[in-house]
């Protein structure tokens, strides 16, 4: 599964994408194995309400399950405009 | 419809009189054109915008079909860039036509409410020491959302 | 505050670029733009446009006036035009420069529904054969101004 | 006093402007006057519902006063934008 980070969130944990293999069944699940991983990942998902997610580029929600998903983003709310 | 997400700058008079151009069978135009500000007393010295390509088209797209269906619109224009940009220079613009002002007027503040809260751009502004910061989502963006 | 009554034509994308870069401290522009409707099996030739010299300009400060005194708007622009216009041709603008994009939207649409009820312009369409009617005011713009 | 006629009224009444000499006291007071002049006076004030009159450039009503007022305008509602 492809992990995308953008703007403060991808400075946190320190790249833009990478490669995780999974089993996990929602977002929350993703999370917390990124979480458990090292600092810098616990310290960029510390605050999931600062947070939005996208599956397969469409705006979803934490809670969301994973099946059949190939890329997920992470990042703040959007300032556009 | 066009929904164009690019780097360079545009010019927003050509922008407009090729929108409009196209459109003579519409009595009504209306842009939006979101700007860098340059205040005299403001340390900005550039704005950097990082979105998500691939979503950042398809979410534009998306809102800009919902105008369409919801107003009686005879076209959607959607520009917005990416990158560095000088204080003064254009970020983006929105464009609509429609037979009637109200729907041209109504559709360009959709447009614009859910460009801003559900487009995948994200502002950074560049200070003159250099620092930079995040710019932070307003509650009222999120809340202007709640109107439509 | 500019407001120009003229018989010339204008260039629709010219004056926003102008309007634009004079307005670098502001961030959102917004244009309105009113065009005579070029349909293909419309017996319309022409628009013609009279007014009330003296009164017009009057009755437009005043109107924008007012939505300077009402929102927190960096500037105004309204362009008139009256005399003979050809289908697809733009008949007027009214621009509006503000640091937020709600005021720059609202103040516009108030320059509008305010410009089409209470400036003294009268639009005569001449069809095909030479005939030539007077176009009806609408209880609908009359309604508008009910919400300001 | 100046009597402007803009769009239809001046069409019906035919001709755009005019000097009249009046004692009337208020706009319908005016316009009694006109009317009683001649026919294409008398068809063009027939309804006044669908005429709006202007003192001195300044949008006003039938019954206001006409008490220093150098110019009046008479019209059909107005169709800019």
């Amino acid at each position: 599964m492809d992990v995308l980070y953008f703007a403060w969130v991808r400075e946190r944990i320190g790249l833009p994408r990478e490669k995780v293999e999974t089993e996990a069944a929602t977002v929350n699940d993703l999370v917390a194995e990124l979480r458990a991983r090292e600092e810098r990942y616990d310290m960029a998902f510390s605050d999931l309400s600062a947070l939005r997610v996208a599956l397969d580029q469409q705006l979803s929600d934490f809670d969301a399950p994973l099946a059949g998903v190939r890329e997920v983003a992470f990042f703040p709310p959007m300032t556009g405009g | 419809m066009r929904i164009t997400v690019q780097e360079a700058a545009f010019d927003l008079g050509a922008e407009t009189n090729a929108f409009a151009a196209g459109h003579t069978d519409m009595g009504a135009i209306v842009t939006f054109t979101g700007v860098v500000r340059d205040l005299p007393d403001d340390p900005l010295v550039a704005m950097e915008i990082e979105h998500y390509p691939g979503m950042t088209e398809a979410a534009l797209t998306d809102i800009a079909t919902r105008a369409q269906e919801r107003w009686h619109l005879g076209d959607v224009l959607v520009i917005h860039r990416y990158g560095r940009m000088a204080p003064g220079e254009a970020i983006m613009m929105v464009a609509t036509a429609a037979p009637h002002r109200r729907d041209a007027f109504e559709a360009a503040e959709y447009l614009m409410d859910f460009l801003k809260s559900r487009a995948p751009f994200w502002k950074r502004e560049i200070t003159a020491n250099g620092a930079s910061e995040w710019v932070e989502a307003k509650d009222t963006d999120e809340d202007a959302l709640s109107r439509w």
